[in-house]
């Protein structure tokens, strides 16, 4: 199925845009996103440990499923609060 | 009790007021300021940005472990988000309670919680171009 | 640096508006508000006390104390004395630094520190009559 | 040597003034003090412990000579600052 991701900070900038979209299975995990995210976007791969992917406005592990119209963005390192 | 981006100026006054009440003993309240200096480099301005719903549905988070942790239901958190400059408030948060102790450990668990799990991003501009300031990647077992 | 006992109201505005500057990156505060009950008891009012002279040295001592101890020189101690209402503000503290930790600690460092060294005392009013509220002998060892 | 002695708080409703006066042997000490404070004031003796004394604004121990001229003053436990 294919996903929208939004993409938000540092991932915008590597990705170029505010939402991408991406191809994953039907049936797929957090862990599908990351790899289809790695093979499309290089310069993911070397800090996809640092990139938080939050399903439905909730950060999610590489286990949780994805179903099809679920808000899906990547969340890197964040910084406010900052003092 | 008050969890919410804003695009304007943050009022600390407001805050304060805000959380008071006549049972209350003891207010706490943490500014946090745009410094004009980050890791050695001279700073101009910032921005902030946050991913718009679910940075406030996770300070709404961090209000309620406030709530289980230190039973203080008297909290104001806000975070500005566009361009900030030098001095101008970031995050102001303010929690009150009959005593002392609890406003304390309920203000120093907002900024410090917030920094932890709401997507808010700083971009730094200084002398040498922009930076994207990137300090707690997200852990989402604990998030 | 404020170190100073009032008889007029405490602006906790003005306290923290006193120890922002560029560098500062978090201010936190505290504001010791006169509570509509004391143990088990309704208050109606208070007068707060001081040993004129003795309780603003004190107060710079307890500066001094968190200069050393964490290194925050930009802080201001404001204690007031006379009658007071529900609500009003009896003491009011901001302390700030370049990084948060540093100056939470500096502010409760300083609310604690002045309960045990300044010699301020309170009388609460209630329905039952008046009463010297008397928490903290003084250690003149650790004093 | 006759010293005066600023009372406050609990302390001045003992004595009834703001000041009082007692007698000390020349070269005496805090705990000179704290003795003829007792007998004057009897009151004093049942809670001796939870007052302090002040010698020109500074908290004294029982061994702080007192010399003629010092401010001297009686501190009941304090309540500033609380919340």
């Amino acid at each position: 199925m294919r996903v929208k991701v939004l993409c938000f900070a540092w991932a915008r900038e590597v990705t170029g845009e505010d939402e991408i979209e991406l191809e994953i299975p039907d049936g797929g995990t957090v862990a599908d996103l990351r790899a289809r995210l790695g093979e499309e976007f290089p310069p993911f791969s070397n800090r996809m440990e640092s990139i938080a992917v939050s399903v439905n406005q909730e950060f999610a592990g590489d286990a949780r499923g994805i179903a099809a119209g679920d808000e899906l963005a990547l969340i890197p390192p964040i910084s406010g609060g900052l003092a | 009790m008050i969890c919410r981006i804003v695009e304007t100026p943050i009022d600390m006054g407001e805050l304060m007021k805000h959380v008071e009440e006549d049972e209350v003993g003891g207010v706490c309240s943490f500014t946090g300021l745009v410094r004009n200096h980050s890791r050695g480099q001279k700073v101009t301005h910032l921005e902030y940005h946050a991913y718009p719903g679910m940075a406030e549905k996770k300070m709404r988070q961090v209000a309620e472990e406030i709530e289980e942790r230190f039973g203080v239901t008297r909290l104001a958190l806000e975070h500005r988000v566009g361009t900030l400059k030098i001095g101008e408030i970031a995050v102001g948060i303010a929690a009150a309670s009959a005593h002392r102790d609890a406003s304390f450990k309920a203000c120093r668990y907002a900024i410090d919680r917030i920094k932890q799990i709401v997507p808010i991003w700083k971009k730094e501009f200084g002398e040498d171009g922009a930076v994207w300031v990137e300090e707690c990647p997200v852990d989402a077992e604990t998030a």
